[in-house]
């Protein structure tokens, strides 16, 4: 049964079908509170594509889901689950604009400086669950949810304490280091599309090519799969896990320079957690961890939740029927056995034929 | 006919594959049976189905004569047939009790009476002279207990057909040796067996028939006393076979490998290698005889850089490899065929081509700059399938779906084609085929006769005696002794292994 | 709850440039030319017909028996008496929606569109910004452009929540058996500390050796956490605990009920609306003595009527304080002595003529209390 | 000492209390990963839990059950919670799906239903505040023991006791019982139990259904005691914690137990100390912190490494090896 239908065709299927059942669920629920799926739907699409701001906000919505996914994935390509994706991702905004507004510098050198602040404090956030993982064998699972909060209560102290400058925020970052862009915000009418995400699709690359491309790459994923295999045939299979975690923080940290350099330009008080990484965790699963699954479920995500305000305003459905929807799409992808399953009967006779 | 199974005419498939396909086996009441095929002959799949795991397409299972469906383990317990199977079905963390009441526990009020289990657990195995700890956790015993385990579930249950699939594949020369004592009392207590195993000696020593398929296909049963092992093995294989290992004298030449004083703990805190000294020359197979857990593991281990030495030196052709990553180790000129290769031979989910340059992935020409060439890897990948015989339909198949034969032929291609100054071979032929330890054995000697030196370390006694130039043999973490290996026999070798003296003046070094 | 005979009841002050709120003449007179501008062509009939007020929540939704249903009360309020405006609302779901939000209703081309709470404050500035011939307001903060000068189609509304918080201080302080009140906040601000601070100044205006226990879970969600705070501060001395901590002071009244339950005399006090209406019950009454109010609703209201009549209040800051009645205790007074009320209603007149002025930040407290 | 006495009178009984529905959840997903199934979706189940508790109490106030209605409340909430598990069991089970992308999807699916639900029953974000509460008691005859007795008997919500005796309940089950050794098994090497006759999916099932009605317990308490009512924000990472406290206390209850009454105690300390004179001082990120960065000390210095249940996160499939 395993290897019974795994042609390329097949792949991107999948996806599409848990795509129609989860719409499906969805419909139903909404008629069983009375509404009419059909406008919903129709509201919500339009809600994407029916207007350039939308879909501009579409895109700018997805760019950090982007780079939680890819951490996340990146993460679980290499044997460990991150959910810490979160913390990573605070700490790389925090750190990301403290640097773009605290010092001054021409563009060329403050942005990327600002940004690769964002990566070193995701990375630094990633290693230490990493080390202790792979000194200690501490389960990456808890420290990783600990050091979400620690990064919550830590940034927030920062900020309180040290750039607090109106209300719950610090100030605006300084040009040099913004990813604003005037011309992608006034091609989409104002969204606030930013640079960033075609740093998100660099990103993507980025993370295809280490892992498929480079001798890292490959041994992350044979660490991944099997520690032992990958001990014997003379890989340091510590430093494998310190490093995959840190390149994961890294992603995350970067996410959250994407938000705070692009989106927002600022840091302001976590009154609760942003859920963007933990949404990472749904995106990198929905996207089979590969780079292109990923843009395409962060983009499908970003587009639903975007979408939702639509539905909201047009239709009147409530946002949480967005939440049903993409839980549905989620069980249904993962659960592709029952695509198969159902396909295989649809079709008895291409299996007979294999 | 006093049939106590018939399974006529069975067909299995499997997506791609017919596994078995209208297979006949009739087994007597009160004889052991013996079932012999190559690797993925469908012998496991023929018990499966006998065993209610698998469901048969077609054919028809009797047992005593009636015709049954058996649609799940249970109803094949309430058959009396157990099932002791390849792969141990023993949870690792569960006592040996625990193990064996599974499924049927003795229950006193809501909780399980573990007192009661345990009498009678004692009270089955003095019965068949099957012992056991009753109160160890499996992960703490020897191989052959864990199986004198598994045979006792059956017996607990009840079971008088008793299904062996290839037991003794991990078992050491005394434990076999057992472990076919207690065959016979089971026949003597009124049970039958069917014994699946590749060890023609074994069939020969204890079967009264043998039932023989190939690729699915029943080729015939045959009654043991009129055949002997070359007509065995060539209904089984279709040609020819030597069992002998054809080698020339051996060359040797300067050491390569020199151990002096090497003491390794292992994770306990104990010393499993003991102030060990070892000499490994170039042109020679040195084989290390023991009974499993006297320090092979470790040993290998410690050599490999898999593992830190408490003390002592390693030396590979004058220079010091002791204490290094085994990375380093590798590119001193070791190779490694690790002898459990799905734990530690292979990253199963890898392609079969990433499996082969596992090894050698990281330089040049396969990486430049930290960039790795795919294109080179499987090049030089399924030139080296085509070289050992790696039979796979790409080399972009995942490894796990190799046979084991093929994928231990795809580790040492990839070991052996690095033109290492030693090779560490650790029970390379385990639950392999004639046809496959055939061509691993000619594969060592080959490189031996290039002027490497091999290390093997095997539970086989056979194949020490047969493959080695010299045999060291290991007892409690020392080499008690090393021998010609043509002057030494099983017996001389038994005895060392168990920690006995040689009579002196037969040395020979 | 909202009457409307309260059109002028606000009192806009300018807060801009830095000079501490009084004189605004310039800035009105800048804003009328605009207010024209903006009303132009969508001048409203009086049922208000062609009219449109529409607001965006906070995560909280419009019923978050907070300031958003004030918001949404206040409009609905306004829907009603003018059947001919519409009026709707658009809930976020998290921060990320601000912005999308406000700007798909200043897209339907909506007359007024309020953001609701001072998280939304980046967001319409530029929304407002890039929209600059719609009409915003923003509730409980000041939307500066990048020079910190006013935005001319931004209205702002402020609440005197620290005059509120005095006046409960008051009957805090008047009601304390122990000598000793407590505050908890939640995730620690500038607006919270104005709850604060005005909370300490009450109490200590009446007694200044009340001992005040605070403390910010840091979190606006977390019962639990604001169970714990309260069961410690209780058990530190503490008979009154005033919280300004939204969901994690639903933990503030499990404390305080599970302590009446059992025989203690202790109150606690509510925050933005009449939490005695829903919360607070014990099997003897209600634990809650009375609540700092915030008359969202009014404020909203307001700014809509005035809008539609072509007096939106662009640029300016509207200050909703204790003597426009935006702020102040809770009508639902059973628990509260008469004198208490007394004294609370002493100090409203007071504040009102500008006798007291209450401090809003640690350092205003600092100093008021050294000048005790 | 006095001093020191008085700290411990409270925060030993506000670790316990903090402590209960983390551990309820964690023997959750003690029976699903026992049973070989990674739990990540506590978090929804909680949610489902801390829902139906409110819901439910609410429900029962209406039917007239007055202080019975909190305690039938949890009731309800665990078999909603069951009920609810069952989408986590079919997908990961049944339909072979990854366990963990499962989980999560629970976890989405229980946030957006459960606020959906409420808002078709209440008609607004949040549910009405339930009357009929639970209240803190002291137990009676062991509240009298000194300092013991007023440490951890006093002022305690009797759902932290019978938490505390279902920990037992639990272990007994798991470890004494035929139920229990062939539910680890199926965790441990699935096929060894199939060979044995054991029905290793609905051995599945039942470790996953038992992770529903504990976990909607464990949410049920949270809501019931401290929250009150229901709203999006009323479980916010509790379930989490949860999971953490189960792999922290090695998959074993007795280990939970310690490893949930660690974690409460290090908050009930951080919220605490703040109240303490001399630790007032101290900056209040440090104490927020608190509980977090000891929980990753104990991990790191004294239990180091947590074996899990073999076959974890694995799909058992008749036909594979
Ligand atoms: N679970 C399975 N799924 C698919 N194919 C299978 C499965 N099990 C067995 N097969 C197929 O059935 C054939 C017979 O396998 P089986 O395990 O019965 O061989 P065997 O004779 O026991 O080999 P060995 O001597 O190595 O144990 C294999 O070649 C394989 O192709
Ligand atoms: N799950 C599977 N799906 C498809 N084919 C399989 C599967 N498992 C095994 N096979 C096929 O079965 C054949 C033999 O497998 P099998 O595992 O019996 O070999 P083996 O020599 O017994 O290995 P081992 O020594 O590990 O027991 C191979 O050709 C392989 O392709
Ligand atoms: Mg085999
Ligand atoms: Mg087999």
């Amino acid at each position: 049964m395993k290897r019974l239908l795994t042609g390329k065709l097949f792949g991107i299927l999948i996806p599409l079908i848990a795509i129609f059942f989860g719409f499906l669920a969805g419909a139903i629920v909404m008629l069983f509170s009375g509404n009419n799926p059909i406008d919903a739907y129709v509201a919500l699409i339009s809600g994407i594509f029916g207007d350039i701001y939308y879909f501009g906000e579409t895109l700018q919505r997805m760019t950090p889901l982007i780079f939680s996914g890819l951490a996340v994935a990146f993460a679980f390509r290499a044997g460990l689950l991150n959910i810490g994706v979160e913390g990573q991702l605070m700490v790389g905004w925090f750190a990301a604009v403290v640097v773009g507004f605290a010092i001054e510098l021409p563009m060329i050198i403050h942005l990327p400086l600002a940004i690769l602040a964002g990566a070193l404090a995701g990375a630094l956030w990633g290693t230490v669950p990493g080390y202790l993982k792979a000194t200690l064998e501490v389960h990456e699972v808890i420290v990783t949810i600990m050091m979400n909060y620690i990064a919550m209560h830590v940034v927030n102290h920062f900020i309180r304490n040290n750039f607090l400058e109106s209300g719950q925020r610090t100030e605006f970052v300084s040009p040099s280091a913004s990813l604003a862009s005037d011309f992608l915000s006034g091609l989409t009418d104002f969204s606030r599309l930013h640079w960033g995400f075609f740093i998100a699709i660099a990103a993507c690359f980025l993370m295809w090519f280490i892992l498929w491309k480079t001798k890292r790459g490959f041994e992350y994923r044979s660490v991944g799969y099997n520690k032992n295999a990958s001990l014997y045939a003379g890989m340091n299979v510590k430093a494998n896990i310190v490093s995959s975690m840190a390149i994961s923080g890294a992603f995350a940290g970067v996410g959250g320079a994407m938000v705070g350099l692009g989106t927002y330009r600022y840091v302001e008080i976590f009154s609760s957690f942003t859920n963007l990484g933990f949404d990472g965790i749904a995106v990198a699963l929905l996207g089979n961890s590969n780079a292109l699954g990923i843009f395409f479920s962060a983009f499908l995500f970003g587009g639903l939740k975007e979408g939702a305000g639509n539905m909201q305003a047009q239709a009147g459905i409530a946002p949480e029927v967005v939440e049903i929807i993409i839980a549905m799409i989620i069980f249904f992808v993962a659960s592709s056995y029952l695509i198969r399953w159902i396909y295989s009967k649809v079709q008895p006779n291409k299996k007979e034929g294999k | 006919m006093e049939y106590v199974i018939e399974m006529n005419g069975i067909r299995k498939e499997f997506p791609g594959i017919v596994a078995n396909d209208n297979i006949t086996l009739q087994v007597k009441q009160g004889e052991i049976h013996a079932l012999l095929g190559e690797n993925g002959a469908g012998k496991s799949t023929l018990m499966n189905v006998l065993f209610g795991l698998y469901q048969p397409e077609k054919g028809e299972i009797k047992v005593r004569g009636e015709k049954v469906n058996v649609t799940d383990p249970n109803v094949a317990n309430r058959l009396g047939i157990g099932m002791v199977h390849q792969h141990f079905m023993l949870v690792q963390k569960f006592t040996v009790t625990e193990n064996i009441i599974l499924g049927s526990e003795p229950k006193k009020g809501m909780s399980i009476d573990i007192r009661k289990a345990a009498q009678d657990v004692a009270e089955i195995s003095d019965r068949y002279g099957l012992r056991v700890d009753p109160n160890s956790k499996i992960e703490d015993i020897s191989v052959g207990m864990q199986q004198r385990a598994e045979i006792l579930k059956t017996l607990y249950r009840g079971a008088n057909i008793l299904i062996f699939d290839e037991p003794t594949a991990a078992l050491t020369p005394q434990e076999i040796k057992e472990l076919i004592q207690i065959m016979r009392n089971l026949i003597n207590e009124g049970k039958s067996i069917i014994l699946i195993t590749h060890k023609l000696k074994e069939i020969l020593e204890v079967a009264d028939r043998c039932t023989v398929i190939r690729r699915g296909k029943g080729i015939g049963t045959v009654d043991v006393s009129e055949s002997d092992q070359t007509s065995l093995a060539e209904m089984m294989v279709g040609r020819e076979i030597s069992f002998e290992v054809e080698k020339g004298p051996p060359k040797p030449g300067e050491a390569i490998l020199s151990v002096k004083g090497l003491t390794v703990e292992d994770v306990r805190g104990i010393d499993m290698v003991d102030q060990l000294d070892l000499e490994v020359r170039s042109g020679e197979i040195l084989g290390i005889a023991g009974v499993d857990g006297n320090g092979q593991t470790e040993l290998v281990e410690a050599l490999t850089g898999l593992r830190e030495a408490k003390s002592g030196t390693v030396t590979l052709s004058g220079e010091d490899i002791s204490g290094k990553k085994p990375r380093k180790v590798t590119e001193a000129g070791v190779s490694h065929i690790p002898s459990d290769r799905h734990k530690h031979g292979l990253v199963l989910e890898f392609t079969i081509g990433e499996n082969m340059m596992l090894q050698t992935y990281y330089q040049k020409p396969y990486t430049r700059n930290g960039i790795l060439d795919y294109g080179k890897m499987y090049k030089k990948a399924e030139e080296l399938m085509e070289e050992y015989d790696v039979r796979t339909p790409s080399s972009m198949t995942l490894a796990r779906s190799l046979s084991g034969g093929n994928q231990q032929k795809a580790i040492i291609a990839r070991e052996v084609d690095r033109s290492p100054k030693l090779i560490i071979a650790a029970q390379p032929t385990r639950g392999l085929d004639v046809g496959a330890i055939e061509f691993i054995h000619k594969k060592l000697v080959e490189e031996r006769d290039k002027g490497r030196g091999v290390l093997l370390v095997s539970l086989e006694m056979d194949e020490v005696l047969n493959v080695s130039d010299r045999i060291a043999v290991i007892y409690e973490g020392k080499i008690v002794d090393i021998v010609d290996a043509k002057e030494t026999n099983e017996n001389e070798l038994g005895l060392l292994m168990a920690g006995g003296k040689r009579e002196a003046g037969e040395t020979s070094t | 709850a909202c009457g409307n005979d309260n059109n002028d009841n606000a009192t806009p002050v300018n807060e801009g440039n830095n000079n501490e709120g009084n004189n605004n003449v310039e800035n009105n007179v800048d804003n009328a030319d605009n207010n024209n501008d903006n009303n132009e062509g969508n001048e409203a009939t009086g049922d208000g017909e062609g009219f449109s007020s529409k607001m965006v929540t906070d995560v909280g939704g419009v019923d978050d028996r907070s300031f958003n249903e004030s918001a949404w009360a206040g409009l609905t309020m306004f829907g009603e008496d003018y059947p001919g405006a519409e009026v709707d609302y658009l809930q976020s779901s998290d921060s990320s929606d601000y912005a999308p939000n406000l700007n798909r209703l200043a897209r339907d081309g909506t007359d007024i569109t309020f953001g609701i709470g001072f998280l939304m404050e980046d967001e319409i500035r530029d929304v407002a910004g890039q929209n600059p011939d719609q009409n915003f307001a923003i509730v409980d903060t000041v939307v500066t452009d990048e020079d910190g000068n006013m935005i001319d189609n931004v209205a702002n509304i402020t609440f005197a929540e620290h005059e509120g918080s005095f006046l409960v201080g008051v009957i805090a302080a008047m009601h304390t058996e122990t000598n000793e009140v407590g505050f908890i906040g939640g995730v620690e601000s500038e607006l919270i500390k104005k709850f604060e601070s005005g909370f300490k100044a009450g109490v200590h205006s009446v007694d200044p050796d009340i001992e005040i226990a605070t403390q910010y879970a840091q979190d606006f969600n977390d019962a639990s956490l604001g169970q714990q705070i309260a069961d410690g501060m209780y058990a530190g001395g503490a008979d009154i605990i005033y919280h300004a901590a939204g969901g994690t002071g639903n933990g503030l009244f499990t404390e305080a009920i599970d302590r009446r339950e059992s025989g203690e005399e202790v109150w606690a006090i509510g925050v933005d609306q009449d939490q005695a209406l829903t919360e607070g019950e014990w099997s003897e009454g209600n634990v809650i003595l009375t609540s700092m109010v915030k008359r969202v609703d009014q404020s909203v209201y307001q700014v809509s009527e005035d809008t539609m009549n072509g007096n939106f209040p662009g640029g300016e800051v509207l200050e909703f304080a204790l003597e426009d009645e935006g702020v102040g205790f809770a009508e639902t007074r059973d628990n509260v002595s008469d004198e208490a009320i007394e004294a609370a209603n002493d100090y409203r007149d007071q504040i009102i003529n500008g006798d007291i002025e209450v401090p809003q930040t640690d350092d205003e407290y600092d100093e008021w209390y050294d000048s005790l | 000492m006095e001093l020191f006495l008085a700290v411990l009178y409270l925060i030993v009984p506000a670790a316990m209390i903090a402590a209960t529905p983390l551990l309820l959840t964690a023997m959750g997903g003690l029976f699903s990963e026992r049973a070989g199934i990674v739990n990540i979706g506590l978090e929804g189940l909680m949610v489902m839990g801390a829902f139906a508790g409110i819901v439910g109490t609410l429900m029962f106030e209406g039917m007239g059950m007055g202080a019975w209605s909190p305690w039938l409340g949890i009731l309800f909430a665990a078999l909603l919670g069951g009920i609810f598990s069952m989408f986590h069991a079919v997908a990961s089970i049944s339909l072979k799906a990854d366990q963990i992308v499962s989980g999560v999807a629970l976890n989405f699916l229980a946030t957006g239903l459960t606020v959906f639900l409420v808002r078709e029953i209440f008609e607004r974000g949040q549910t009405d505040t339930i009357s009929s509460r639970l209240f803190r008691t002291n137990v009676p005859l062991l509240s009298d023991i000194p300092i013991i007795g007023q440490m951890f008997f006093t002022r305690v919500y009797l759902t932290t006791w019978v938490a505390f005796l279902l920990v037992l309940v639990v272990w007994y089950v798991v470890f004494k019982t035929p139920f229990g050794l062939r539910l680890r098994s199926v965790g441990e090497h699935p096929m060894a139990a199939d060979t044995m006759g054991i029905n290793v999916n609905r051995m599945k099932y039942i470790g996953v259904g038992l992770s529903g009605v504990f976990g909607g317990m464990g949410g049920a308490v949270f809501a019931i005691t401290a929250a009150g009512n229901f709203a999006g924000g009323t479980i916010t990472g509790q379930g989490f914690m949860a999971l953490a406290v189960l792999i922290f206390g090695k998959w074993h209850p007795f280990g939970a137990f310690g490893a949930a009454i660690f974690f409460g105690f290090a908050q009930a300390l951080s919220v605490t100390a703040q109240q303490i004179p001399g630790l007032q001082d101290v900056p209040q990120v440090f104490m927020l912190i608190l509980p977090y960065v000891l929980t990753i000390l104990a991990l790191a210095g004294l239990v180091g490494k947590a074996t899990p249940p073999a076959a974890l996160n694995t799909n058992y499939d008749k036909g594979s090896r």
